[in-house]
Formats: structure tokens, C-alpha cells, sequence
């Protein structure tokens, strides 16, 4: 089937060889030529040597979420080669390195097979065992650029952009491109049925990942103080912070800076430092994967019942324990939600893309401070560590942020006495004041019993009476915090509902399935508690298949206990093997669902 | 924990310090702990403490974990902050409090189970970042709010009220500072207010972290005999090697000194401490040779006190990372983005 | 109102006086009388010098829980007088100590007081401060004993039991109790209207605490190694198994002990102690409450994916965070059902009392090596540190115990290769094999991801294939567990529902709404997953009222989860001041809901 | 993580054991580390270690937490169970499971990131309990699998590959374990197998808690100029005090030392440790002066290895406990009550 700008490539090499730019380049050379892409990276939770797998999805019509087929398969890696080549689409094409024999056997009929001799091409042109290496990746980005008809001047640019300083190493990358691009129109027929061709879908867009939008909204949001534990797949959101702190929040002339990253010596530790700063007036927070909330559940506790703001990003990975640092899931909704003993529940803020993560960086301080009270940011590996093409991000300077009730020195001045936990204004939230601010504003936290006034307490009415308001708390976020995204027509019985990185996905099976006549409603969940316009759109569905990446249908379990939604309407449509979500599973499973009688 | 309110009369003639407040304004509410509790003479000594240094009520922070010794920062300083924390963690939400407010004096008072046990890793760390602040262990050997477990304090052969005697290696705070390389170790007792107020003065003022190590007996489940670390034995094992003296930036040293040769080591704010040797072997600018003396008398049953390392050279959290000297947390938020302009520049780079 | 073994007495005194033993004598000396008691002990949490009460409830009918009146208030502390005198129903009395004198302002009409100088009395007849102290409380004990009408005799056996060896403080106790007794007889009218008589209805039954009994039911499960970190209000039950231990598990000639247990240096070691014993094929367990959950929550969702049997107890206090330490509540249902991130879920049992707390300590360790996963015990502070009434606990020799599906060295020489994580027998239970008994047997054991050959994974369809197969265990699991306790009858619409220490007060509710005419059927839950039966219940019902003691419906919520049955049924009757539950409190709620026009 | 089986087929004539078995046996499944990772010189010195104690591979038993370190288990002895826990961990998992089942030998593979923060405080108790097991820590100064970051054992001034470097003072696991107490205590350089491959003898035959610490460089991260931790700057500053020599019990000691003393030390199975003196000054029996001299030779810029420090004297903690030899998993479920009829004896006692 011929195509213009819908094909998919993926690469399979080993990790550690320096295929990662390789991938890049190939990727931004096609968003540059006004095409907008889709970019999964799927990396063994090792250092090097293992096979790692690159998807460029280039889709004229801007979905967002990674295809069910594969176009042309790069397999560099012979280790995988069979699975490899059994990867790819009927009529599809596998690019292979013909310096050494590959297995016959396994050919498949229905698969174009390629041999360029890479690792020859580029051991005659190039010296050193690593540079050799290198060039075989930048040689096969030249392949693949002829087989779709990528434009060359855009990867000369591009890296021209990238080894600015480096003249040299321009000129060499150059040269291999043109070693894999010159063979492949010499010996293939190029462009291919499916190709690429310059549009203009992709202006007033970038190119990044979330966890890099969340570091930027983090010092866009004013953070000060970041505390971390590294662990897969949040690591690179405190690398981000780091790197942009030390370029704008670091005087030029004195060197000092007005940011403080901590790097803690566990993820006890980290959430620990967020509360003490927190408690001081800082805006702090910390990124941390689900093992990392795990440690933390006991001080998120403390937080909820103690009203300290928190930030706290959880890029989600798959599977209980350690299981696959380096594979996508939404799975620690519940244990977010419900972290801790005790009666506690939490703000959570759902993205849906490195977009979202960059104004909800900044927008989660807000509702921590406003709300007093741990928000986390529940983003996952897909989002995180994954280059999505996005708006631009906007950032309005007349915007005063949100610092919540905190007394001023003037205000406590002129009050008689100051009470820490008193609903003085009915919704829920008490008025809370800084250390070193005011000799009246002093008070002791803590997470034992106590009284409205913030006074120790064992007695049964005074301690209920606090835990009751933070009920009325809760329900002033219900109110507070960023609405649901809705689609709907008023002839739909039924919906399809999902969070953060689901949406792509859905937004494109429902599309597919329209075109087979079904046509769903649409919303998109975009914090905990749930607003009444969610409960709203349920109650007013038939049937609402619930979307989400994990097991145990964990978005739909909130949705009953804290929508209070009838548990029939809601179809759970679970997808956990750990990838990214595509449309093609939404669209099954829907499909299934219909057939079986269900609403559509 | 106050079900009762303390009144705040003070005397007109009591002394006041130079903000004009008297010993009464640097209390807290009526202790909840034991009668005779060891931790009751150390609240003592802190508010002493802070009552002689001049410290506004309201620029201390008070930090603790979990325990009866970290119950007590509700006992001093009524008008300072306080931040009672879950058990063993208040190293680090000291350090994060620290990170985002250098302009207030810290003050994190532990229990042996809270900085040992659970909280060994946080204490280490602290420790390894140089915090600026003081952190007092009150070390009883046993778990008190728990009911008398023995805690990783607990001497070998130390024995319990009932039970058989402790048979694993104590872990001494002192030894583990030293190899760690906290940079001020201090180990007082209690019962020996003398001692002990200008170690937390020192303590309070040196900048970077501050280790204070006080015997305080549990007078309800480790001051029977056979302890180590009841009042008794403590009183009869008690080695003074360097005691301290604190002198305010203003004064100058004119005291006498009788035993032993006196030592003033500036502090960052001017102040002083005038290190006074007991005894002349000790050496407390030295990591190993205070290690080698400790362990020795460790070994021959004795208890060294004082002040017994100190290195005023090397730089706390924030100077090691060459933060601003403006509390974070003052930062206006506008000054913290570089605006709508530069955001586009940013972006371009993801083109 | 004159009434016969249906007294209620509480005992203000301060702590760290030697009160609990009086206490405990005076209760015991009515149950020695065969009337049913119930103890209940309200204690700060702190050493010394806070005030604490203790309230026994004389029930000749021998209902189980406390009661929500208090006929006799025994005053001994000066500091809360008012509230105790403000806490005596109508009609009743007040003991003060009359030798200082009192508010008379405060005085109600309603209540009859009456005062005796017991400290006068004391300081007469006893020398040294601390005996007067004793003694007083001693005497206190003479005084209701009179009041009551109690046997002194029982009174003076159960001394001599208690001081069997020490002569003179039975003769002192028996002096003080004289001195109470005598004066009471002398100045007031003895018996009161509300007296107590010999009756037979405690014979066969036992007055014990459940920690005590859990730690008993330990030692006879055979555990051998036990870790734990020291909290309230679990610590009792380490001590108790230390104790019988240390009596029956070890050698009487050589010393030796068959039991190892370990002050673990914290809650996060305190499990991976647990987990690394029963790896090796111990019976492994760890005492907790709410924090420790909260820290052990990541080992605990590597022991779910692992597959690791553990055994905790989570003696349930208030609150979230540090709360009230010494107050009681069922707040932790959620956390330890879904504890640790990623798709987790945990199989819960609820003892009702001490009996269950022997029993269930025994069968945990069986359903734990059955079903190869963390087992939460989900005790409760009013149940594991109170004095209970309950059946003599019963074992049988004969019964094997389940040791679950471990391979021994000879089925393991005759495998052709063993594989940690196949479904052999189609109910989603693998087989394990213990290290050191056969070279076959040796796997490697890791939370990350892993195939059902136990080899290391990142392959989407064999992780999940593993996940998948936990739910079938999860389905097993909900069928082997322990059978709820049901009361049905063919008439009733509306049941009532509940848990662990939520059954004395419901069973005694039902009779007082019976006598009302509204007869509710009841289903005591007993474990989680839920059964097949629990679900019937509350489908076969049109309401049904689910009693729990915490503020967020946490039982209702799992219901709803995990039985999917519909919420419209089920109403929330949240008890959570951190007060034991009362029956009154039930019935009110009920009448409450009945009145609002629900189904009775 | 093993996607390619290693082919198990030993030559005929490979040296065999006493169990005869040979190397090849001992080995474990291929190791996914990267190339020249010093990790896999540890393993290979391991391998051979077991190999020449002739230890039934089903009779050990390998710890570990999580990070490149932790993952060897895999690589070597596929014979024995692993048990690969969580971050930091390993010690706590390998108390229980050494608790029920003294039997096994225990060997735990941390990393400096696993064992000196997330894990510091169990790497602590575990040396408290004396816990019969050889602890190797594969120590590189940086989280190698989370790419790069710091360890606690990254020295001041050390480089890391781009930013700033080092400030913080680093632990020490050595100095730690001395303060600790900790009953054998060994530092070596996974580049020099001929002085780790005794040392880890001796540590798996010591009865207590034996350390092995390791600088294992990796090459990914940490091997640049600047490091401390590199495979040069080690070479370099190598400082051999005591190295050793495993021998077992049959054998009889013949070998000649040439350089320095030699002191033979009996291990609980009639093995011995014969302790060569490389430095004459070094006391490997005193924590105070091993303490000392470590000190000055690191702040001289040295790193000490050898046998640093020897305690054969104290119990490990099933005898600190008087447990019974039997392995607690092996004593029969029944009899471990009393029965029926006790049960209604302890009953009474409630009535
Ligand atoms: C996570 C957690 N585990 C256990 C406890 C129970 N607990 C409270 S205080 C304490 C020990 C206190 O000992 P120490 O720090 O020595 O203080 P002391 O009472 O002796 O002054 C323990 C174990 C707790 N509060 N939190
Ligand atoms: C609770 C938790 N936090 C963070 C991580 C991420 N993590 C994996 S390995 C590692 C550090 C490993 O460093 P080290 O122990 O020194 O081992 P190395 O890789 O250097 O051998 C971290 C932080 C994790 N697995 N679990
Ligand atoms: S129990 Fe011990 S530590 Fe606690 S207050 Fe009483 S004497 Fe002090
Ligand atoms: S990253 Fe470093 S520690 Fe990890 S395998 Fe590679 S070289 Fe070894
Ligand atoms: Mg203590
Ligand atoms: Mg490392």
C-alpha cells in the first residue's frame, strides 16, 4: 500500500552503541520537514549490550500514540533478528546489515528484505573501533532518509545544530549518511510506497519529553528545592530542573544560586526534605517512580494530616516491586491516591503529555499550597521519557501564581491569637504561617492528635473534628482543581473515558471506530477527586468503557469509590503488558464489547 | 501533649537577656514526661541555652522524631516553630527546612531508637551534608515511649529490668560521628547542666552540623542497677576531657582556667568557644586520635565527655553548593523564571 | 433503676500509678463470680502522670463490647473530675477521694456522690509514698466491692494467685481492700440498686487480651523466627510470644531455644527479616500498626510478586500519620489491601476477639504458605490490648497443618527441571522449593519482572502472562479462605454488616433494635478476598449497613472493589473517634437511616 | 537478565574440586554488565573463590538489592538460590533468611549506592547483630545502573564525567564498619584477584559479619581521569597494609612469607587465615589503631586494602541468642508446641 506520511520504522539495535542519536536525528529531520512524528524508545533496564528498540511513527494526520504495525524494520541487532523480522507488517520492508549472511530461513514472503553493508561501508571509511560503530548508526539514519525521501539539507542543519562548535564531526556524520543514503538509491528503488513528503503540520510545535517539561515547569513554577532519589523513569525530570536551574537561576556574576537540588539518600529522605522545605515556605518537591512512593507513604500521611503542601511527580513504570523500570504503566493509582495508613486520600493531577506535564509543574504548587496538602503528578514512563511532538509552551507573566493562606507578618500582627487549624473561611482550609515570619505565628506540627488550635489531643470530638474538615477540604478540591476535558454530541450512548498518555490513543480508535459507525462520547479525567462534571458524564452514558493502563482497573475502582458512579456502566479496558497504549487495542476491545451486546 | 496550661508569670526581678526577655519566655508547655526523666534536665539546659544566646523565640526552629526525647520541643521555646516529625526522620526534614530557610537556628532533639535504629540512615547523611545545626541525642540506651525495649545505645552486658542482659555491640553516636566526620561531637550527661549548656551554645552557633550526645536516663525503664546508662553508673564512669566554654562575639576571655590549657576557637559569627583540657592527651582536632582515646577508654568502662572534635574549616550544606545567602523561601517567584521571552528561546531548541 | 449484673464502672485515675493492677482485680473478681465482663482501658499515650480510665462493663448477659453509659464513675483524678462527673448517666454515682475537697459548683442532682477518704485512709495505715499510692488505688477496689457487693473472698484468692510467693502483700492488699470495703459498709447503704450476683456464665470461658493470644497462637503454629520493631499497639503481642517461647521453645537442660526473635532496627527491616525467613521455610511474622505498614508497603508488594508467604499482624490504631497511638480504629483496611504500588492486592483476615486472634494467628501461616503471599492479620488496638471474655481457646493435636505446595529433595530428584512460576495445577499456586535441599530446586528470587520459568523478563506477554496468573490465585485465594458468619432469616430486607471488633456492638444492637421490631440480618465478615456468600448477602438484601470504625468506608469500599456489588445498597455507618464501638452508636445510626426511610 | 544461555560445557580437563566440580559449575548465567565493568572481576574472583572452598553450590546462598552490583548474583554459582531483593535491603532479607536457616552460607552483593544510602542503616545492623555472612560491597562512587549520579562513597574533589565535582564527605564503609565493630573487615580492588580471592575466603568462613569492600570501577561512568574511583587512580594509590592466605583445615601452613610477618588465625572450622603483614606498622587487631592509621593514610591520599581488621572472638548472633543449631526451618512444626493439654494449663492462668 502506498502512503505518504504514514509509515512506521523501527530500529532495533543494542544498547549503549550510540544508536540514541542516531533515532533523534532520524526523527527530527522528519518533524523539520513539517511532518509530525511519534518517537517510543523501548530500553532494557541495563547499561549496555542488550537489545533496545526505536518506533518512529510518522503520521500525517498528528495522532499521538505509538501504531500497531511496523513498516520498516531497521534490524541491526542480530540477537533479535528473528522476532525482529516477524515484527513486521505484511508488505513491509527490513533494512538489515549485509556485511555478514543473515538467516534464509526465516524469510517471510510478504516482507521486502534489504541488505546495505553497513559495517563494511563504514570500516572502510572510518578509523577507530567506537567511531566505526557510531557511523554504522548514523549510516543507516541515511538509508532510511532515502527509502522515505527525508531531506538531506534538514539532517545537515540538524547536525550543524548539533556540533555547532565541532566542524569535523559534522563532515563525518555527514559523510556516513551519505555512505547508507548514496548505496540505497543505487541499489534500491527510492522513495518507497511509503514515504514522506514536507507539510506544514508541525509549526508552533516542539519536539520534548515530559520529564523535561515537568524540570521547566518546575523552575517556571518558582521551585526552590528539589530532594530526589534517582530511579528509572524519573530521573531525567531532576536532570532537566538541574540543567535549566543552572542556566537561568545561577547569578552570572557571583555564581550563587537561588536553587537547592538535594540529592537524598533515599526516597524517606527526599519526601522528608520536600515537607521541611514546604514547611518553610519553599515551593519543593520531588520526582520519584512507584517504589519511591511506596517508601514515602508514611511522611504523604503525615502531610495530608499534618496540611503541608507536597509536590510530588510519579512517573509511573510497570509492575509491582521493581518490576520493568523500563516499561510504561499507569499502576500506581490507588496506592497514590490512597498512600498511607490511616483514613487519607490525595490530589492527583493526571497529564496527558510533556504539555500537560509543563503546566501541571506548575499548576500542582499551586493546588499544594492552596490546598495544603500533597499533590502528586501522576505521569509514567510513555509521557516521561518519550519525545512527543506538542504545542508550544506558553507562559503568562501577568499570571500572579497561587501561594494559598499563609499569614503575613502584618496580618499576625494584627490578629489576637493565631490558630493553625481552624476552617475560619467554611471551606475547609485553615490559615497557615511561616517560621521566622512573626513571634505570633508560631505553632507545632505534627502528625499526632490534635485540635483545631493545633493543640495535642487524645480526646475523641477534638480529633474528629479535625478529620471531618479535611473532608470539607477535599471537597473544595473537587471544585478547585482542573476539569475534565469533554467531548460529547447529544445522540452518543456511550463514552470512552481515560488519563493521561491513554488520550492519544483514544482520541484515535475513536476516530477509527466512527468510521465503522460507532461513535463514542470522549472525556479525559485530568485530577482526583473527580469533579461533578465526571459523575455527570457517566451518570449520563449508557456505558462508559473506562481506558487505562494497569491490571486491576484501578482509574475505574476511584471512580466508584469517590464518583459513587454505578459500578454496570463502567467497562474496564486494560492494557499492562507494559507498552504504550495504541489505538488498535482500544478499538478491539470496544469492538468486543459491542459485540457482546454492549452500548456503543 | 498539654492538658494543662503553665503560667507565664515571671518574676520582675528575674534576669533578662539582651532582647529584654527572661528565662520564662524561652519555655515551652509543662513537660508529660516521667518525674526524674533525664530529658526534663535537657530541655533545661536548652532553654538556658538559647535564653544566654539572645536567640528570638521566633527564629529558632525546633525539630524531632518520634519518642518521650522528642516530645520535649514542646516543653521549651513556646514562641519558636516547631516541627514533630514521623520516627527517625527528622534529619531529613531538618536538611529540607534548612534548604529553604538558612536564616533560622535549628535545633532537632532525638532519642537514641530515633537516631540509631530506625533513623541510622538519616543521621549518617545529615552528618555527611555538614547541616548546619544542632542535633542532641538523648541517649538513654532503651526505647522509653515504647516501654523499655533496648535500643542500638545499649551497652553489652547492660541489663534490663527483666530479661536477660544486652549482647550486641552498642553503637556509640560519638565513634559513628567521627568516622563519618561530623565537624562538632560533643557527649555530656544530663545531670551536668555545667557542661552541658555551653556545648549546646557551641553547638547551636557552629556552623555545620553539631553533634550533642547526652546521657539521659530513663528514671522508669534504665536507672535500675546494672544499667550503663543509669544515673548512677553514668555519675561514676563520667570522664571529662575537654570541657567548653562559650563567649558572645562582644566579650573577651578573661576567665581563668584552671586545670588544664584553654583553647578559643572563633566561630563564624564571632563568638567563641574556649576549649578547656581536662585532659592533656586529648587532642580534639583530630578524627584518629580521638577515635584511638575514645575507644581506649571505651574499652577501660569509661564515659569521655566534652567537647571532643571540632573542625570550624569545613563549609556547611548550602556553601558547599554555593547557594545564595537569601532564604529560598524569600525568593520572590517572579524572580525565579526568566520570563515569557526567554521561554521561547528554550523551546526553539526543541524544534 | 435497680438491675443485677448490668453495672457499668469507670475508674479515672492517672497513669503510672499502679492502677491497671486494682483494675484488673476488680474485674476479674466479678468474672471469677461467673458474670460476663467487658474491660475496656482508655491510656495516654505517654508514661506517666496523664489521666486514663479503665470501664468495666458487668453484662450478665454477656454481650461483648463497652458500653455507652457509666453508672459508677470512680473520680481518683482531681484534673478531670468535671468531665467524669459530666460523664455519669442519670441516676448513677461518683467515688472521689474525700479526704481533699472537691467543685461541689459542679454537683448534678441526678447523681448520687459519694466520698471516702481514701488517701487519709492510706497514708493511716501504710508507710512509704509508693505504697500509699498502691494502696489507695487498692482500696478504691474495697470500696466498689462493697458498693457492688462482691465476694471478698474471690477477691482474697485472686491476691494470693497474684502474690503467690509474697505473703505480705497479700496480707497489705487485703488490708486495703478492708479499709475501702469497711468504710463503704459503714457509710453507705451496700449493696447499691445496681449490684452484682454469683451467677454461672463464664465457666469455660477465659478473660485474655488478643495480643496475648496471637502471640500464643504463634508459638503454637510453629513460627520460628519473628521480627519486629516495637509500637503501639502491637508491641504486646512480640512479648507474648517471647514469653511462652521462652517457657515452651527452649531447651529446660541446654538452653537451647526453637525460636529466633529479632528487634529489627526498623519496620522496613522488621519485613525483609520476615520475607528472607520464609524464603527459607520458616513460619516468619512481624507484629505491626499503621506506620509500620506504611514502611513495609514496598517489601510487602515484592512478597505479593514474588511470591514470598509473610504473616503480619496490624494491631490497628488511630488516625493517619502518628494520630492517637493509644485509641482504637479500623483505618487501615485500603493501605494493607492494595499496600505498595503497581498492581497489588493482599489477602486480609479479621479476628473478632481474642479467640479468633489464636485461632487466625495459627491458619494465617496456612494460608500464607498456601497461597505463597503476604497474609495481613487486621487486628485491632480494642481488641489486642483489652481484657476480653471469650470461649476457651481450643487445639487439636491431630490436624496437619498446611504447609502449602513446597517440593522436598526426593520430588525434586525426580523432576526433569523445576520451574519457580507455573501453573501446575491450574489454581494460579506455583511450586516453591527451599534453599539447601536439593541442587534442582535452586531459582532466583526478584521482584523484577520474571517468566513463569522464574528467568528475568522485559518481554510484555510473558509478564504479563505471570500478573495474569496471580488473579487466578487471587480466585483460590477467595475460596479457600475462612467463610463469613452469617444470620439470616427468609423475612429480613435489611442486613447489617461488619468486621474484627465491629461484631459485639452489632450482635448487641440487633437484639436492641429486635426489641424495636427492626430485625436485621447479619453477615460478619472474616476475610479478604470476600466469598462468594458475602456477595449473595448483600444481593439478596435491599440495604445493607456496613459497620466499620474509620471515617472513608474503607470495608464498604473494598466491597465494592472486590465483590462488585451494587453501592445504592450499602450504607456507611463510620465510627471512627477512636473510641471501641458501641451498640448505641449502631442503633442510633440504624433508627437514623430507617427514619430517612431506608429498609429495615 | 539473561537473554542468551551460556553453554556449560567444561573441558575434561578442567581442574576439578573435592566435590568435583570444576569452575565451570560455578558459574552463572551471562552477564548483562557492561564491557571491563569491574563488577564481573568481583564475580570471576568470587566464582573462584566457592569453587576453591568447595562449597555445594545449593548450600549458598546470594543476596543482593538492586543496582548493577546487585545483579550479579545472577552470574555466577547458578546452582544456589538468589534472592534478589529491593533497594537497600539485602541485609535485612539475609538476617531473616540466615535466621532460619543457619546452615547456609551467605554471601550479600551490594553496591556503595545500596549499601551507604538508601541501605546505610541496615548495613549497620547487620554488622550490630554480627550477622554470619560475607558482605561484599562492589564499590564504584557512583550509581552505576540509574546512570551516574554520586554515591556516599564518592571522595571530595573527585570528577564526575560532565559538572561539578564532589563536595561532600564521603562514607567509608571501612571506617564505618570499624566503628561499628564489625568482626572482619577487608578492603581489596576487583583488579586484583590474586589479594580478593583469599580475602573473600576468609570472609565466607569467618563466623560473623566479615566486609569486603571492593573498589570495582565502572567504566561507564566513573573511569574518566579525575575519578577517584577509577581503574588509574586506584592502581595508583593501591596501598597493600595486610594481605592474606586462606588456608584449609587439612592443609598444613608451609608457605614462605617474604615480606613481613606472618600470623596464622584460626576460623571456626579449623581453617586459618594467615595474615601477611605488608606493612609492619598495621594492627589488624585493634579497632582504635586500624582506625588511626586508615586516616592518616587516606588523608595522605592512600587507599589501605588487605585484611584490615580481625575479631574471631565474638559470637555471631544465633549464639548472642543461644539458639539451637538445628536450622529453625528444619525443627518439625509439631514439635514446636506443647500441645493440647498445656494449652488448657496456660489457660488457667486466665480465669
Ligand atoms: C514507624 C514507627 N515505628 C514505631 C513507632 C513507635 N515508637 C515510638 S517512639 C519509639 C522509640 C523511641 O525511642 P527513643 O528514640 O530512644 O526515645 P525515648 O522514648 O527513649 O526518649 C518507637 C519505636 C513509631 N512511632 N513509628
Ligand atoms: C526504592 C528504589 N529507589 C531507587 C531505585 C533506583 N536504583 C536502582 S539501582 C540504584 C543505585 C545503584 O547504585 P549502586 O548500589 O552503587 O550500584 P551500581 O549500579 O553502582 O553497581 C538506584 C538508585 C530503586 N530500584 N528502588
Ligand atoms: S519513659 Fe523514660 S524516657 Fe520516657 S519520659 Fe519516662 S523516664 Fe523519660
Ligand atoms: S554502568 Fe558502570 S557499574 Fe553498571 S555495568 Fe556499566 S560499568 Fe558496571
Ligand atoms: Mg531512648
Ligand atoms: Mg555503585
Amino acid at each position: 500500500m502506498a502512503t505518504v506520511n504514514d509509515v512506521v520504522v523501527k530500529i532495533a539495535t543494542v544498547n549503549g552503541t550510540g544508536s540514541a542519536s542516531a533515532n533523534g536525528l532520524l526523527m527530527k529531520s522528519i518533524f523539520r520537514m513539517g511532518i509530525p512524528v511519534v518517537g517510543k524508545n523501548y530500553f532494557p533496564s541495563n547499561i549496555q549490550g542488550l537489545p533496545t528498540w526505536y518506533e518512529i511513527r510518522v503520521t500525517g494526520d498528528g495522532y499521538q500514540s505509538r501504531s500497531d504495525r511496523v513498516d520498516i524494520m531497521v534490524a541491526m541487532n542480530a540477537q533479535t533478528y528473528a522476532r525482529d523480522l516477524a515484527d513486521v507488517s505484511s508488505g513491509g520492508w527490513l533494512l538489515y546489515d549485509s556485511t555478514w549472511p543473515r538467516h534464509k530461513q526465516l524469510d517471510r514472503d510478504d516482507v521486502t528484505v534489504l541488505g546495505v553493508p553497513l559495517s563494511r561501508m563504514c570500516n572502510e571509511n572510518f578509523d577507530g573501533a567506537r567511531a566505526r560503530i557510531l557511523m554504522k548508526n548514523i549510516a543507516y539514519v541515511g538509508v532510511v532518509a532515502a527509502l522515505l525521501d527525508i531531506d538531506l539539507d534538514i539532517i545537515t542543519t540538524l547536525l550543524e545544530e548539533t556540533f555547532a562548535d565541532k566542524k569535523h564531526l559534522v563532515d563525518s556524520n555527514m559523510k556516513a549518511i551519505r555512505l547508507g543514503y548514496d548505496y540505497a538509491r543505487e541499489n534500491f528503488v527510492c522513495p518507497l510506497a511509503c514515504k514522506v513528503e514536507a507539510m506544514d503540520g508541525t509549526s508552533g510545535h516542539i519536539v520534548i519529553d515530559g520529564n523535561t517539561a515537568a524540570g521547566l515547569g518546575c523552575m517556571y513554577a518558582g521551585a526552590t528545592v528539589g530532594a530526589w532519589y534517582p530511579i528509572t523513569p524519573s530521573t531525567s525530570l531532576m536532570d532537566a530542573f538541574r540543567s535549566f536551574c543552572s542556566r537561568y537561576r545561577t547569578d552570572p556574576k557571583t555564581g550563587e544560586r537561588t536553587y537547592c537540588i538535594i540529592q537524598a539518600e533515599d526516597e524517606l529522605a527526599a519526601i522528608g526534605m520536600v515537607l521541611g522545605a514546604a514547611w518553610n515556605g519553599a515551593r519543593s518537591f520531588t520526582p520519584t517512580s512507584g517504589p519511591g512512593i511506596s517508601l514515602m507513604s508514611e511522611f504523604i500521611g503525615f502531610a495530608y494530616y499534618a496540611e503541608i503542601p507536597a509536590v510530588i511527580f510519579n512517573v509511573q513504570r510497570t509492575g509491582p516491586s521493581t518490576g520493568m523500570p523500563t516499561r510504561t504503566q499507569q499502576s500506581d493509582i490507588l496506592s497514590c491516591a490512597y498512600a498511607s495508613h490511616g483514613d487519607t486520600r490525595h490530589v492527583l493531577l493526571f497529564p496527558k503529555d510533556p504539555k500537560e506535564c509543563f503546566e501541571m509543574a506548575q499548576s500542582a504548587f499551586d493546588y499544594a499550597e492552596r490546598l495544603q496538602t500533597p499533590v502528586i503528578v501522576m505521569s509514567d514512563l510513555d509521557i516521561g521519557m518519550n519525545d512527543w511532538m506538542v504545542p508550544d509552551f506558553e507562559f503568562d507573566e501577568n499570571v500572579v501564581r497561587d501561594r494559598g493562606k499563609v499569614l503575613s507578618a502584618e496580618q499576625l500582627e494584627e490578629m489576637e491569637k493565631f490558630y493553625r487549624y481552624m476552617d475560619v473561611d467554611g471551606d475547609g482550609i485553615p490559615y497557615r504561617t511561616l517560621p521566622g515570619v512573626h513571634p505570633k505565628g508560631s505553632y507545632f506540627t505534627r502528625g499526632s492528635g490534635h485540635t483545631r488550635h493545633g493543640a495535642y489531643t487524645e480526646d475523641s470530638a477534638a480529633y474528629q473534628d479535625v478529620v471531618d474538615r479535611l473532608l470539607v477540604k477535599w471537597e473544595t478540591a473537587r471544585q478547585t482543581l482542573p476539569e475534565a476535558e469533554f467531548e460529547v454530541s447529544r445522540f452518543n450512548k456511550a463514552g470512552l473515558l481515560t488519563i493521561g498518555s491513554g488520550d492519544g490513543a483514544c482520541v484515535e480508535a475513536r476516530d477509527r471506530l466512527a468510521a465503522q459507525k460507532i461513535n463514542l462520547d470522549y472525556c479525559r479525567v485530568r485530577a482526583f477527586p473527580f469533579s461533578d462534571a465526571v459523575k455527570e458524564f457517566i451518570d449520563q452514558h449508557e456505558v462508559v468503557y473506562v481506558v487505562e493502563q494497569n491490571r486491576d482497573a484501578q482509574l475505574r475502582s476511584l471512580l466508584l469509590l469517590d464518583a459513587g458512579v454505578d459500578p454496570a456502566k463502567l467497562v474496564p479496558l486494560l492494557h499492562y503488558n507494559g507498552m504504550p497504549l495504541n489505538a488498535g487495542f482500544v478499538v478491539d476491545r470496544v469492538l468486543e464489547e459491542v459485540a457482546r451486546g454492549r452500548a456503543a | 501533649m498539654s492538658y494543662i496550661g503553665k503560667p507565664k508569670v515571671a518574676h520582675p526581678k528575674m534576669p533578662k537577656n539582651d532582647l529584654g526577655l527572661t528565662a520564662r519566655d524561652y519555655e515551652g508547655t509543662v513537660s508529660t514526661l516521667c518525674a526524674g526523666c533525664g530529658h526534663d534536665s535537657v530541655t533545661a539546659a536548652i532553654v538556658q541555652a538559647v535564653f544566654e544566646l539572645n536567640i528570638e523565640p521566633h527564629m529558632l526552629a525546633k525539630m524531632s522524631g518520634i519518642g518521650c526525647s522528642s516530645k520535649t520541643p514542646a516543653y521549651f521555646v513556646s514562641g519558636a516553630h516547631g516541627f514533630n516529625s514521623v520516627h527517625g526522620r527528622m534529619p531529613s526534614v531538618t536538611t529540607g527546612a534548612n534548604a529553604a530557610n538558612r536564616s533560622l537556628m535549628y535545633i532537632g532533639v532525638s532519642g537514641d531508637g530515633d537516631s540509631l535504629s530506625i533513623g541510622a540512615g538519616q543521621f549518617v547523611h545529615a552528618i555527611r551534608r555538614n547541616l548546619n545545626m544542632c542535633y542532641i541525642i538523648e541517649n538513654n540506651g532503651v526505647y522509653g515511649l515504647t516501654k523499655g525495649q533496648f535500643s542500638a545505645s545499649a551497652d553489652i552486658g547492660s541489663k534490663p529490668k527483666k530479661g536477660e542482659p544486652n549482647q550486641q555491640e552498642p553503637i556509640d553516636p560519638v565513634s559513628t560521628a567521627l568516622s563519618l566526620g561530623a565537624t562538632y561531637i560533643a557527649r555530656s550527661f544530663s545531670g551536668d547542666k555545667e557542661q552541658l549548656v555551653p556545648l549546646i551554645q557551641g553547638a547551636l552557633l557552629h556552623e555545620g552540623f553539631s553533634l550533642v550526645d547526652v546521657i539521659s536516663p530513663c528514671v522508669t525503664f534504665n536507672d535500675h542497677e546494672g544499667s550503663t546508662k543509669s544515673y548512677a553508673h553514668t555519675r561514676q564512669f563520667y570522664h571529662h576531657v575537654v570541657d567548653a566554654d562559650f563567649v558572645p562575639p562582644a566579650e573577651e576571655i578573661k576567665a581563668a582556667y584552671a586545670k588544664g590549657s584553654a583553647m578559643p576557637v572563633e566561630l563564624h559569627d564571632g563568638s567563641k568557644i574556649v576549649l578547656r583540657k581536662v585532659d592533656e592527651q586529648y587532642d580534639p582536632t583530630s578524627r584518629a586520635s580521638a577515635f584511638k582515646y575514645l575507644r581506649e577508654r571505651f574499652n577501660a568502662g569509661e564515659i569521655t565527655t566534652g567537647l571532643l572534635y571540632m573542625d570550624e574549616s569545613r563549609q556547611e550544606m548550602h556553601d558547599l553548593m554555593g547557594n545564595t545567602r537569601t532564604p529560598m523561601c524569600q525568593l520572590p517567584l517572579e524572580s525565579l523564571n526568566p520570563g515569557a521571552g526567554e521561554l521561547k528561546k528554550i523551546l526553539n531548541r526543541y524544534r
